[in-house]
């Protein structure tokens, strides 16, 4: 359709009915000369926008995206512009993390009489996406791997180490609790001695199959959704924990229904680096845990895996060793012990310090050369505790239609970007979504840095740590102190 | 080795060319049923497609909106209907409202014949009794008329007719003809009563029950929604009806057509190539999966 | 000219090089970087990398790619005539080489070949790909902890499927050819003959073999299938674990089901494509029909039909097991379930001996 | 479908800088479209007519019109097609003058935009299906809250009208800020004169109920459909005993009590009629001073009381009404004036608000109309008016003019010299406004007659000066002059602000308020009592500074609005309301949580959980669909597919 050929950039603006676009109305009738790049889509809201829209816009290949609505307090449905300006600046402060300028991005307020206020926000924001120049495509840029960088370390005690006592409690407290549970979910060996596999509790023979260890690694508050309203029972790691919490935030768990098991926990995991050390075997016969390391006899060669170099990097940086919600839990809180973890909880993990450590076009070069890999199996959603729409993933329909079956890595991106956006203020960072991929994409760093954003602009809230909390999606406050609102 | 592939029957009339590659059509009729129900006339835009074009009354068509998508229907006119090919179709997902939007003139495409079709050879010299319920209706049609056509060939026709209102009835252009055909004994039933409704009111299996067909020398053939099949099948077996007597269609969500996507199957039966028309004696040697 | 050619390890990338001209598209094992090692089945271009691992995916996107165009669609208006409806099937088939792929993955191919080319229908799509594939494989030197290629009929050092199959010895690599395909392409690339190679292949092919762990026999797994087929607690008991993710069937080399959708307006001015994608049997909407009726609502139910597709209905039409033992579906799925351990107890089921716990 | 477009050239408007035949061209090559045609005046009647007709000819079955805003001609439109016999929902606008041909004069880029835009609306309108409004009853009550003058009016008008009338009053007697005056400007007539029988009639009224000393403590439900609970808050009187004889008054041993009534001017008992013409004329206690309720001795109001009215132990009580319509008429608040040091910050007796005055100069006030200092009532002689304290002050978040204090001033001024004739006014002002009728005259009496000094420019300081006298300090910007005042007496017209309370109320009310708390109007010219919920109004300064007036006129405008709404026997929805996918929906309840308006519920069906819209409640916002990460809410007329629709028309034309 583009039958003239101008300089003219894409910029598409989504304005609430109500006050935005009588605004825009009004400079119109004022005469109020405007660049005319600008093409508005009319909505009811600013509420109504969905940041999905905003993204999908860029992705399409928008230059600018403008959202603006009644000013605070004046919404026409009184709160909807509240919601929309937490969601609207998690948004903008999340697009640099796609390798997109957070500058091709607005969103504003401008009134149904502001006609002269909304003609210099067009007009400052067409120059500003003019000084940009046009959008950098997804698809012009080279794919581009980057490796990722040294890790913190920290010296950690191993969960498997010193619990058999505690662990010996646990089971009998959990046969104890069994009669009143439809089941208790722990984990059980797997394949081998070094893999580990959820278990269900439900006789109590099958108590005796607990174990406690660094193999402990699924989050089995995934499968609370499954068991909501009826009574079951959890064997927690402090992480675990957080989900549940925050499934009892949303009401979609409720705390009576829950037993929750624990002890305290020193770390799990990160199979990506086993892997790594052990390599392809025919038969894995022992591990031994120690205070430091895992032994492993694999094909009659002893290999050792050092905790403090092969657990998962969220439990270097673990701050809390027992859960904070718990019912029956044994053993001593190492919490105390902890205290390394917490300096080093302060610094980015290493999936986003490589992302922020890189140029905006080479996170797009990055995106793209590890999102092409991917074959959209679905382990990232499915292994989500957060992940509550399960069979009814907005990505499954063409009801609303916001993806395509077409196998291009941007399509694959956008579906991280629908799941990253709606776990914003609400993922917990068990890091299940990056442990299930089989292909190792780093997709944790989306959730690292909306979980960032959220901590830093609503006075560092953590999803999934006081179930009187509401998310702070679903709430707003009237003044937000941390949202410094962009008035041109 | 590997055993031979799955035979079809060589009488049946199968897609020809690529098979994924639906044959352009153009809406020639659009008529509004029920509320719900719209049957849509299309005629095959290449004449060679046309003239060549044959199907056994139960087979199926993908009807292809473009854009949207496509959706298996039964073909509804009989195959003696050479001027066009009828779906009649029941709006609930996607595929199916962008079809009720469709206007004549309108292009759409049309993947066909595919299946199995209603047995109707081994039914010579038989009484058949037919039992259509809501939209089941479509499939029960074209067999319907393709027996009325050939009716010196079989015993007595009849029909139960069901749906929920009075407004619910599809083909009602054609209803009054056939009650007043001598040919057919056909019965016309609403689940609750309304004014003005002269024919029977109950539920199906209920209405069925009242109407009491003899099984002697009879096939029961029904199409209907999976609810009102279940407790038909009930009623025609305390009827005393035999499971090879009793012949049904089978809906299944469908893709491809051609028996490989894996939607559509019970067991190792795929209902697109193997189906959708099943005796319930063949059914209960299917894994219970219906 | 013999069916053998030596080489040594560091001729492996020269095989490719003199492979590579006879084909549009050489896919070849190659790493990624990422939180873990992830191998896939990449285009090769003079000078990349080759790894020798099992490929984290399977190669079956080759012929049946993970999502492809079956034609694209457009009407154009015509305001004084009737609308024209153009449709354009699109048959996208490279000559392509896949290198140093598996004998499970190989044999994957074989399988796929029945439902697409042996049906009631011939799948245009799938056979112009897979006339014009050639397959090179290399034998696994040993069983691996997931594998169970030997509980299918093959193991790790079959040869079914592949044009050449390269096995290593001690002092490198030996290519046998299979077919007559693979015997010409072998010949043209003029490597040392490796016939006094043979007995060593032999031994390390026996080697491989030695390796494994007993199989149970599964020649009657099909009836024990039927027999637990009605016995819905059984399945619940042993899907418990299951997410419904659908990692299994994606990275399986013989899962085949797909998806058909249009993507694109047809009025547009660009058109649309009507797509074939792969899809998951295990997903809930995957059999939901748009009444909202599902046959298959539970990940039990589904699961059921997985694990009977594979061992009993797909045997039961094509006389062979849809699975190849490659075992990517225990490795890649997020809760280790492992359908090894669901076979043993449809076994332990019927025959009442106790679970054979994980399989081993 | 079978679309016809319509590129109106609105004579030059647009067609002076938009290729309105060349938009059409190009419209006629777009999807579903049938029929494309550049008229005139689309919106006249020939143009109108000629939609209707096309509709007809053309068999369309949907039609966009691209010329001006939507928000000006969208509603025409609609019924346009609606008459050719179309879902007026089958329409959709682009709005090619406000937003294109006004704003450029680059043709060659108008018109591309202006195809754009009208490429845009097609897509949407290849979405959109037809909606319907559904009818539901309406219950033929209203309540009012707040019983100042401008609720009394609204609530006399509504019960004249023949609607019964719930009338809630936060204080033991109505008549508001009003009751409280001496005289009202300009007539210099008695306010409780005129206002006391209007308080009359509300008492006696058949048709009001009328609750004090209560307060509106939940609303749920839709307009027509209302359910309203209301606290009655404890008066420890029995009501119906109560004769308002006044001798518990007069015989409560507890003296010190404030009285909010006579805004502090002089204490009061714990148990008060708050004045001599209260309606209702009842007594309350105070409970917070109440000897008897704060230390559970005394008893004295009890012993006295003739009737036996006194309650000791009563409670909150909460009644539910059920109303179709809600006038909101809360009225105002004086700005807390104490952040003001530079004027005492409260530290001096003789620096009093304009309100205190008022009592002070009111015959049945504390005083009996006597103007006296509080410090030692003493008469005072030289009087000082500052004006604007509190109000046009951005530096304490107030910018916006309180509206009536230059009026009160220069009544009070007059006043003044009336009870004390050797008195002399000073008025410190910052413009005077005066717009009303007969305004200017006032003042100038005030000036002219009365002799008041008027002083342009504000007061920078006003300490003690040690002999009982107050120095004001402040500029005379005319004469561009430091200005010295001895005052005995300094009244501060200290600006409004809305109703304690008034916010909570809003967001029980589901209706906006600005930053000083005053209620939202719908549109600010064109529905200045409506609000963006439907069934609410509102009346007086709740919504705005105003005076009397303005506010009786208010009220009765908002009865006038609610006996239009409510004379219908049913309502119809809007239908561009969301609705809930049960096949896709998960029952997060995320959508129930958002929800401006409550309008969305959990609710039991056939033993599982689902979530309904409450049709006549929900108001369209998509806040819903938005919020529901499985897009199983949609908002219709702004479905997410509708709304994808533009964007990728946008993005890849």
């Amino acid at each position: 359709m583009s039958d003239v050929t101008t300089k003219e950039l894409r910029i598409v603006g989504f304005l609430c009915n109500w006050c935005s676009y009588g605004g825009a109305d009004t400079a119109g009738v004022a005469r109020a000369k405007q660049p005319t790049d600008l093409r508005i889509i009319r909505v009811p809201c600013s509420g109504r926008v969905d940041p999905l829209f905003i993204v999908r816009a860029l992705f399409l290949g928008a230059d600018g995206v403008l959202v603006s609505g009644c000013h605070p307090r004046d919404c026409h449905y009184s709160t909807g512009n509240f919601y929309a300006r937490r969601r609207l600046e998690v948004l903008k402060q999340f697009l640099p993390i796609l390798g997109i300028d957070s500058r091709r991005f607005e969103y504003t307020w401008v009134s149904a009489s502001e006609g002269q206020r909304w003609q210099h926000v067009v007009t400052t924001f067409t120059e500003q996406i003019h000084s940009l120049g046009a959008a950098p495509k997804f698809m012009d840029v080279e794919p581009k791997e980057f490796k990722l960088g040294a890790r913190v370390s920290t010296p950690i005690l191993p969960l498997g180490a010193g619990q058999d006592q505690p662990l010996k409690e646990l089971k009998t407290a959990i046969k104890e609790a069994l009669p009143k549970l439809e089941v208790v979910i722990g984990w059980q060996q797997g394949r081998d001695p070094l893999h580990a596999v959820p278990l269900f509790m439900r006789k109590a023979e099958d108590v005796d199959k607990l174990i406690w260890g660094p193999c402990n690694v699924h989050n089995v508050a995934t499968y609370l959704r499954e068991y909501q309203g009826h009574k079951v029972g959890l064997v927690l790691k402090a992480c675990d924990a957080r989900s549940v919490i925050e499934l009892l935030q949303e009401n979609l768990a409720s705390r009576e229904d829950l037993t929750l098991f624990s002890l305290p926990c020193q770390g799990t995991f990160d199979y990506g680096r086993v892997e790594q050390c052990i390599g392809r075997y025919t038969q894995l016969s022992d591990v031994q845990f120690t205070q430091s390391a895992a032994t492993v006899m694999v094909d009659g060669t002893s290999k050792t895996l050092p905790y403090a170099e092969y657990m998962q990097s969220k439990c270097l940086r673990c701050t809390s060793r027992l859960p904070k919600l718990v019912d029956i839990s044994f053993g001593t809180d190492p919490t105390e012990d902890a205290k390394d973890a917490r300096e080093s909880a302060e610094s980015l993990p290493p999936e986003l310090a490589l992302v922020e450590s890189l140029s905006l076009e080479e996170r797009m070069a990055f995106w793209r050369a590890s999102m092409e890999r991917c074959i959209r199996c679905g382990a990232c959603r499915n292994s989500c505790p957060m992940c509550i729409c399960r069979d009814h993933c907005i990505s499954d329909t063409r009801d609303p239609h916001f993806m395509t079956q077409a196998d291009t890595f941007l399509e694959k991106l956008f579906f991280q970007v629908i799941h990253a956006l709606h776990l914003a203020g609400r993922c917990t960072e068990c890091g299940e979504c990056q442990r299930s991929c089989p292909l190792g994409i780093p997709i944790l760093a989306l959730r690292q840095k909306l979980n960032r954003i959220i901590s830093e602009l609503f006075a560092g809230y953590q999803a999934g740590s006081d179930p009187s909390q509401v998310p702070p999606l679903l709430c707003y406050a009237v003044e937000e102190p941390k949202i410094k609102e962009r008035e041109w | 080795m590997v055993t031979p592939a799955p035979t079809t029957n060589p009488s049946r009339p199968k897609m020809q060319g690529n098979p994924y590659v639906p044959m352009p059509a153009t809406v020639k009729e659009v008529i509004q049923e029920t509320p719900v129900i719209k049957t849509i006339r299309v005629v095959l835009d290449d004449e060679n497609a046309r003239t060549n074009f044959h199907f056994e009354p139960g087979q199926v068509g993908q009807v292809s909106v473009f854009g949207v998508g496509e959706a298996t229907f039964v073909i509804a006119s009989p195959p003696t209907e050479t001027n066009y090919l009828q779906f009649s179709v029941m709006r609930a997902g996607e595929v199916t409202s962008a079809i009720h939007k469709l206007n004549v003139g309108d292009k759409v495409g049309v993947r066909a014949p595919l299946g199995n079709f209603f047995p109707y050879t081994s039914w010579q010299g038989k009484n058949v009794f037919f039992i259509g319920g809501g939209i089941g209706m479509a499939p029960i049609r074209t067999i319907l008329l393709h027996l009325l056509a050939h009716k010196q060939d079989y015993g007595t026709i009849s029909l139960l007719y069901g749906t929920r209102t009075p407004n619910d009835m599809s083909y009602k252009y054609e209803l009054e003809d056939w009650l007043n055909r001598e040919d057919l004994n056909c019965n016309l039933c609403i689940d609750t009563a309304a004014p003005n409704w002269p024919h029977r009111v109950g539920l199906i299996p209920n209405v069925l029950k009242e109407l009491a067909p003899s099984p002697k020398n009879t096939v029961a053939v029904l199409c209907g929604p999976p609810i009102m099949i279940r407790f038909t099948i009930q009623a025609l077996q305390e009827l005393g009806f035999a499971p090879e007597a009793i012949v049904t269609t089978l809906e299944r969500r469908m893709k491809c057509g051609l028996g490989i996507c894996g939607r559509c199957n019970i067991g190792g039966s795929y209902v697109c190539v193997d189906g959708p028309v099943y005796t319930l004696k063949q059914l209960q040697s299917l894994p219970n999966e219906l | 000219m013999s069916a053998y050619s030596y080489l040594t390890a560091q001729e492996i990338p020269t095989l490719v090089e003199r492979l590579a001209p006879h084909f549009e598209q050489v896919l070849v094992p190659t790493e990624q970087k990422g939180v873990k090692e992830s191998v896939i089945f990449a285009p090769w271009t003079k000078g990349s990398p080759i790894s020798l691992a099992k490929a984290t995916v399977p190669p079956k996107a080759a012929v049946f790619p993970k999502c492809e165009t079956l034609f694209s669609y457009k009407i154009e208006k015509d305001t004084q005539d009737a609308p024209k409806l153009t449709l354009n099937p699109e048959i996208y088939a490279p000559k392509t080489l896949i290198f140093a792929a598996r004998p499970c993955d190989a044999l994957g191919l074989n399988i796929l070949d029945r439902p697409f080319l042996q049906s009631h229908y011939v799948d245009p799509y799938y056979a112009a790909k897979r006339d014009k594939l050639c397959v090179v494989t290399l034998t696994c030197p040993s069983g691996c902890e997931n594998c169970f290629c030997h509980w299918v009929g093959i193991g790790p050092a079959a040869t079914q499927g592949a044009d050449i199959v390269l096995t290593a010895i001690k002092s490198g690599y030996v290519a046998q050819a299979m077919t007559q395909k693979g015997q010409e392409l072998l010949e043209k690339c003029a490597f040392k003959d490796g016939t006094d190679k043979v007995p060593e292949v032999n031994q390390a092919r026996k080697a491989a073999w030695e390796s494994l762990k007993p199989a149970p026999d599964l020649s009657q797994i099909h009836s024990t299938l039927a027999q637990s087929f009605a016995d819905l607690d059984f399945w619940t008991q042993e899907t418990q674990a299951c997410l419904s993710c659908g990692a299994c069937t994606y990275f399986c080399p013989t899962c085949y089901c797909f998806t058909i959708t249009d993507e694109g307006d047809a009025q547009s001015p660009q058109g649309g494509q009507r797509l074939r994608s792969q899809d998951n049997c295990m997903a809930q909407l995957y059999t939901r029909e748009a009444s909202g009726h599902n046959p298959r609502p539970n990940k039990a139910l589904r699961m059921r039909n997985r694990v009977t597709h594979k061992y009993m209905t797909y045997k039961e039409t094509w006389g062979a097991f849809a699975c190849s033992g490659c075992g990517r579906c225990i490795q890649h799925c997020p809760v280790g379930l492992d359908i090894r351990a669901i076979l043993l107890a449809a076994i332990a089921r019927t025959t009442n001996t106790p679970d054979m716990q994980g399989g081993k | 479908m079978r679309i016809g477009v319509f590129i109106c050239h609105c004579g030059s408007n647009i067609g002076g800088t938009v290729d309105c035949a060349e938009v059409a061209k190009r419209a006629a090559a777009m999807p579903d479209v049938v029929y494309a045609t550049d008229p005139m005046y689309t919106c006249a009647e020939p143009g109108q007519a000629a939609i209707e007709e096309a509709i007809h000819t053309h068999a369309l079955d949907g039609v966009v019109v691209a010329s001006c805003s939507p928000r000006m001609h969208e509603p025409t439109f609609r019924r346009t097609v609606e008459r050719a016999g179309l879902n007026p929902f089958m329409f959709e606008m682009a709005n090619i003058r406000e937003h294109v041909s006004w704003i450029g004069k680059d043709v060659e880029l108008n018109t591309h935009k202006a195809t754009e835009l009208v490429g845009m609306a097609v897509e949407k309108l290849r979405r959109n299906v037809p909606l319907h409004s559904q009818e539901f009853p309406v219950i033929k009550r209203v309540l009012v809250i707040g019983g100042g003058v401008a609720g009394i009016q609204a609530a006399l008008d509504c019960a004249d009208g023949g609607l019964d009338v719930v009338l809630v009053e936060r204080e033991a007697t109505i008549g508001g800020k009003m009751a409280k005056l001496d005289k009202t400007f300009p007539t210099v007539d008695c306010s409780a004169c005129i206002l006391g029988p209007k308080m009359v009639d509300c008492a006696q009224h058949p048709k009001i109920t009328l609750y004090a000393q209560s307060e509106v403590e939940d609303i749920g439900g839709y307009v027509g459909n209302f359910q309203v609970k209301i606290k009655k808050r404890a008066t420890y009187v029995d009501w119906h005993k109560c004769t308002g004889c006044g001798t518990c008054m007069e015989k409560c041993p507890k003296k010190d009590v404030p009285d909010r009534f006579n805004e502090g001017v002089a204490p009061t008992k714990a148990i008060t009629i708050a004045f001599p013409q209260a309606i209702p004329k009842k007594a309350v206690i105070n409970p917070d001073y109440c000897r008897q309720l704060t230390q559970g001795k005394c008893g004295v109001c009890a012993k006295v009381c003739p009737t036996k009215a006194i309650q000791y132990d009563m409670v909150d009580e909460i009644v539910t009404e059920e109303v179709g319509a809600i006038v909101a008429a809360t009225g105002y608040d004086l700005v807390d004036w104490h952040v003001y040091q530079e004027y005492g910050g409260g530290r001096y007796p003789d620096v009093i608000t304009s309100l205190a005055y008022e009592r002070l100069m009111n015959a049945s006030g504390p005083t009996g109309g006597h103007i006296v200092r509080p410090s030692d009532g003493r008469e005072p002689k030289t009087i000082v008016f500052v004006q604007c304290v509190g109000s046009r002050d951005p530096s304490i978040g107030r910018p916006g003019c309180s509206g009536f204090c230059c009026m009160y001033t220069a009544k009070q001024a007059i006043l003044t010299k009336e009870h004390i004739p050797d008195s002399k006014s000073y008025v410190f002002y910052m413009d005077i406004r005066a717009a009303g009728k007969m305004y200017d005259e006032f003042t100038r009496r005030a000036m002219e007659e009365y002799g008041t000094d008027y002083i342009r420019g504000r007061v920078s300081m006003i300490y003690p000066d040690g002999q009982g006298q107050l120095t004001v300090l402040g500029m005379d910007t005319l004469l561009g002059q430091q200005i010295e005042i001895k005052a005995d007496l300094v009244v501060l017209a200290v600006g409004i602000e809305a109703s304690h309370g008034a916010k909570e109320l809003a967001e029980k009310l589901r209706i906006s308020y600005d930053s000083a708390g005053f209620f939202l109007e719908s549109h600010v010219k064109l529905k200045p009592v409506e609000t963006n919920t439907a069934g609410v109004f509102v009346a007086g300064v709740c919504q705005g500074t105003k005076d009397i007036p303005a506010s009786v006129a208010q009220g009765s405008a908002c009865a006038a609005k609610v006996l239009g709404l409510l004379a219908k026997d049913t309502l119809s929805s809007n239908p561009q309301i969301a609705s809930v996918n049960t096949l896709r929906c998960v029952v997060c309840g995320k959508c129930v949580q958002t929800c401006p308006f409550g309008a969305i519920k959990q609710v039991e069906e056939r033993g599982r959980p689902q979530i309904r819209v409450i049709e006549t409640m929900c108001q369209g916002c998509g806040l819903c669909t938005s919020t529901c990460p499985q897009g199983a809410i949609q908002l219709a007329h702004a479905t997410d597919n509708q709304i994808l629709a533009e964007v990728n028309a946008l993005c890849q034309m």
